[in-house]
């Protein structure tokens, strides 16, 4: 089945897979091209780095948060990734570093206390289901450390909203770090909390903005510093390494929406509120911006970011979930193939005459 | 009104047919590799869907009564025998629908979708309109499922996808995905 | 598909493995995923299935002569409504707990392509007792990957098979394997083990007759 | 049309002499014909099994319907359905009682009313969640609940049926209930602790018992009264005519 060759012929699909990297991993060399847009001497594994080290405030802002159990789980989560990378995909391509964004992006989405097994078992899903099963780099439909955390939600629901107070000292495990292998963690053991958005779903409680910017609240390990988030952004955005209109159709969506909302029913949270809490820094800065899973027109990164800012709130004010950014940026990912022939009139507008079956 | 949007999202995103409930998979697997033929299949299957769900209301409100045991031998023969009608009148009548959708009606007839409509509106014990507006999110819901799916896939078809995984094994992890997606619109307006 | 088989025997054994209606033929995946959340439940659907499926196949090889060809996809549902019908009330009176977990994919089974299939591509074409061997090899086949199936998401999703407590009590179960994405992902696992399998033992040989055949089989139109 | 061709071809021996030629359109009565004899050996299949089916499934919806309405109670002797009608309860509705929205009243060993079982259903957190709870008009108390049907998510909302501290919860809870998390109970009679992680599903259950008790409170008020006064009447008239 030339699958390659039968797609191309139809002019269907997006340009975005490169039938090069096969080929060159095959011959041995390690130069790798992923996304198309990206031009110039920018390699994909000098990305890829530069994406990590813009992450460092993040990930110290986590730590210092949630003590030693962020490092550890972090550490996992990438260990997870990169080793099923190391073990399964075509070979060379570890040094790029996408498996270890992946592994440590979705370190960053895990609560404190999760035992270590589990953020294992999340790398390793994300990138064997979430990009290696599609081909590779540049190559897959969904966001893989987003996918990798639906499936960690769905698989262990209670595990992943056990969300755990600052520990005493630095030293102190936030939750059962080192349950055994696939066995519960002692969950006595974690002083729980709630996440400001939890809060204010379930007891319209309210958190202040300042607290909220800076993380001194409950959540995922690196979703709570929104200034770091948006420091590590900036930084990224000035490079040109991230599409700047997604993140800012994302927030500017919800910032809008929310403020509607609010004018029709004033005891729903303000737009400070919607975006300063949760995963929505996160995700609008570094999940829905990876390059291989949103659109590649200017006109489609602004629908696929209102498409994501709007789905946030519909399933925030009025869904059974207290969050819903990683949802959000899932189904609009699933959406892109669809935004992407939506957006290229070419395509679009002859759409050639197709048989029901090939 | 908050009951019947709330019966039309659920059939549409919470308990979506095809990704929450496996109905209609055949098409979902079947007819899902171009996303033109994708979206007839699915306006041809809210047209079917539609028509069931009168029928079953009919039927529920008039002919059941007396013989709870005849359910299933009559739903499916009166919906089969009512669907065949509707495609011979299509193809009198309007010659370019009968284009667009008439191949896939027949193929429809038999797909589990439609009999599960049937048995669920009647499990449900949903009125006329409450069925209707049932119909109608289950057939929104199974043409979005079967559009995202065929775009997808359109798109995969260009991936260097290893041997292992052709055919149908993606597809499956790839339907996973999606429902692990559809999983976020769990809850929605309950509170 | 493969040439018409000869033997008994092979009547009996190609609908068990080699054109297993789940895992090849890609049908009735409905059930298939749709109940499989514990091995009691796909074992229970698996033997109604197998029921309807025997019972059908004896009636309509038995009255093939009689059937006149414009009207026998519309007799053979008929039959199949029939069987499912009792089959579900039987259900519903002697183990209704069952009834109640397999809920309306019971009356489902009406539909399930795999059914309808046998009765027009063997059973009205041959004697009683081929069409006998067909359906219980087709209907084993049916019941050994609804209990695979089931058997995968049951270990995980509640650490028990049948019930029975494997894992210990501090098992973590995995509950996505319960919900609908675990049976996709379920049935994805093992088609992506077959397709390895495949792929490693046949080489260039032979190459994906596994993929191949149920690509085939489930785009073309039934 | 040739009359009378159908049935020669049905009652055409099998096996003897070469089978039709297909080439042969065959008739419109022998197509029907066909149909109307499968369907009616199916019909006739079908009923015969459904009589013997029947008794057993209506006994044990029955079975079913008593245990879960004992438990709600608390153990009743015994229990009578009441229908609603007209905003009233009645044991003896005028209209059809198969279109009427029923509850059950239980009654102790002496005869006396100990509560009213109610069932309800309401969306969950993934689909309708149906149950049954107990009510005591006299004390406005909950006597206890039991989750019907739901189809919450496995290990997390589905312990509103299968978790035993929650489900204890509402008995002897008064109404309406306070659905609180645990962090915020103040002990409070009519506070009903949330699952952790199970809100949505936890709070549902808490509304649907309240919006029923909206619903048919202050007929099953109004009832309660007669009750209490026929038994009092009962009480008197057998201590009256005792000496």
């Amino acid at each position: 089945m030339s699958a390659g060759a039968r797609g191309a012929g139809r002019g269907g699909g997006a340009p975005k897979a490169p039938a090069r990297w096969s080929a060159a991993s095959r011959a041995g060399r390690l130069e790798l091209t992923a996304s198309p847009h990206i031009k110039g001497p920018d390699s994909t594994p000098r990305i890829m780095w530069t994406v990590v080290a813009s992450l460092a405030p993040v990930v110290v802002a986590a730590t210092w948060w949630f003590g030693v159990s962020a490092l550890i789980l972090l550490a996992g989560a990438t260990l997870g990734a990169v080793a099923t990378e190391r073990w399964f995909g075509p070979g060379g391509t570890l040094r790029d570093g996408s498996a270890a964004i992946t592994g440590l992006l979705l370190g960053l989405t895990l609560p404190a206390s999760v035992p270590l097994w589990v953020a294992v078992i999340g790398g390793a899903f994300s990138i064997a289901f979430g990009k290696l099963i599609f081909g590779g780099l540049g190559q897959n439909v969904f966001n893989p450390a987003l996918l990798g955390r639906a499936f960690l939600q769905a698989a262990f629901p209670t595990v992943m909203t056990t969300w755990p107070t600052r520990p005493e000292t630095w030293g102190t495990l936030a939750g059962d770090t080192f349950a055994l292998p696939f066995m519960s963690g002692d969950a006595v053991a974690a002083l729980t909390g709630a996440t400001p958005l939890g809060l204010m779903k379930f007891e319209s409680v309210g958190t202040e903005v300042a607290r909220l910017a800076v993380g001194a609240t409950g959540g995922s390990l690196g979703e709570t510093a929104a200034i770091a988030i948006l420091a590590g952004g900036a930084w990224l955005a000035a490079k040109r390494y991230l599409d700047w209109r997604i993140p800012v159709s994302i927030l500017a969506t919800v910032a809008v929406l929310s403020q509607v909302v609010r004018w029709i029913d004033p005891s729903s949270p303000g737009p400070l509120f919607m975006l300063f809490s949760g995963g929505l820094m996160l995700g609008a800065v570094y999940m829905a911006t990876d390059m291989v899973t949103s659109p590649t027109t200017p006109t489609g990164a602004w629908i696929y970011g209102v498409g994501i800012g709007a789905l946030v709130v519909l399933i925030r004010l009025w869904g059974g979930l207290p969050e819903g950014v990683m949802y959000a940026i899932l189904l609009m990912n699933a959406m892109v193939p669809f935004i992407e022939r939506a957006t290229k009139p070419r395509v679009f507008g002859t759409g050639a005459p197709v048989e029901a079956t090939s | 009104m908050t009951d019947l949007l709330w019966i039309l999202v659920s059939a549409m995103l919470v308990n979506n047919f095809t990704l929450v409930l496996f109905l209609g998979l055949c098409p979902f697997l079947g007819v899902s590799a171009r996303v033109s033929t994708a979206l007839r299949m699915g306006l041809a299957n809210i047209f079917v869907l539609t028509i069931t769900s009168v029928t079953a209301s009919f039927l529920n409100a008039f002919i059941l009564p007396f013989a709870p045991y005849l359910r299933l031998i009559s739903f499916i023969v009166v919906i089969a025998s009512l669907v065949q009608i509707t495609e011979m009148a299509i193809k009198k009548l309007s010659p370019t629908l009968f284009r667009e959708l008439g191949i896939f009606l027949p193929l429809i007839t038999t797909n589990c979708a439609i009999l599960g409509l049937a048995i669920f509106q009647t499990n449900r014990g949903y009125g006329f309109v409450e069925g209707l507006f049932f119909a109608l999110g289950a057939g929104l819901g199974l043409t979005l499922a079967l559009v995202l799916m065929a775009s997808i896939r359109e798109t995969t078809e260009l991936a260097d996808v290893p041997s292992m995984a052709r055919g149908m094994g993606l597809v499956l992890i790839l339907a996973g995905s999606l429902s692990l997606a559809f999983m976020g619109f769990a809850g929605l307006f309950t509170v | 598909m493969s040439p018409t088989p000869t033997t008994g025997v092979q009547v009996l054994s190609r609908g068990v493995w080699r054109e297993n209606p789940v895992f090849v033929q890609l049908l009735g995946l409905c059930p298939a995923l749709a109940v499989t959340n514990t091995v009691a439940n796909s074992l229970a659907m698996g033997l109604a299935t197998f029921f309807v499926l025997l019972g059908s196949s004896v009636l309509v090889s038995v009255a093939k002569d009689w059937i006149p060809k414009q009207v026998r996809i519309s007799a053979y549902i008929l039959v199949i409504a029939t069987f499912v019908t009792i089959a579900d009330l039987v259900l519903a009176a002697v183990v209704p707990d069952i009834h109640k977990a397999l809920g309306a994919f019971i009356a489902l089974i009406v539909v399930n392509c795999m059914i309808l299939g046998r009765q027009e591509a063997f059973a009205s074409k041959n004697p009683v007792g081929r069409a006998v061997l067909d359906a219980v090899g087709t209907g084993a086949g049916f019941i050994v990957a609804l209990v695979a199936i089931g058997g995968f998401r049951e270990v995980l999703g509640y650490g028990s098979f049948l019930g029975v407590p494997l894992l210990g009590p501090a098992f973590e179960p995995w509950v996505v394997m319960i919900l609908p994405a675990g049976g996709f992902f379920t049935l994805g696992f093992i088609l992506l083990g077959f397709g390895w399998w495949e792929a490693r033992r046949a080489n260039s040989v032979r190459p994906r007759r596994w993929m191949n055949e149920a690509t085939v089989t489930v785009e073309a139109p039934r | 049309m040739r009359a009378g061709e159908g049935t020669a071809a049905e009652s055409r021996p099998a096996g003897r002499g070469p089978p039709l030629p297909v080439q042969v359109e065959p008739s419109s009565v022998r197509l029907v014909s066909t149909l109307a004899t499968a369907g009616a050996v199916a019909g006739l299949a079908i009923v015969l099994v459904f009589q013997w089916a029947n008794p057993r499934i209506e006994a044990h919806q029955a079975r079913v319907l008593t245990a879960a309405i004992t438990e709600v109670l608390g153990g009743p002797d015994r229990y009578e359905t009441l229908f609603v009608e007209g905003g009233g309860l009645t044991f003896t509705p005028v209209a059809d009682t198969a279109g009427l929205d029923r509850v059950w009243v239980g009654y102790d060993r002496a005869g006396r009313a100990v509560g009213i079982a109610a069932a309800a259903g309401e969306p969950g957190f993934q689909d309708v969640i149906r149950l049954i709870f107990g009510y005591d008009p006299s004390s406005g108390r909950v006597l206890g609940m039991k989750v019907l049907e739901s189809k919450e998510t496995p290990g997390l909302g589905d312990k509103i049926e299968k978790d035993s501290m929650f489900v204890r919860e509402f008995e002897g809870v008064s109404t309406p209930l306070l659905g609180v998390k645990s962090a915020r109970a103040t002990g409070d009679d009519a506070e009903v602790v949330m699952i952790t992680g199970a809100t949505i599903s936890s709070r549902a259950v808490v509304d649907i018992i309240n919006h029923r008790l909206e619903a048919i409170g202050a007929s099953m008020g109004a009832f309660w009264r007669g009750e209490v006064a026929r038994a009092e009447a009962r009480e008197a008239a057998r201590s009256g005519g005792a000496p």
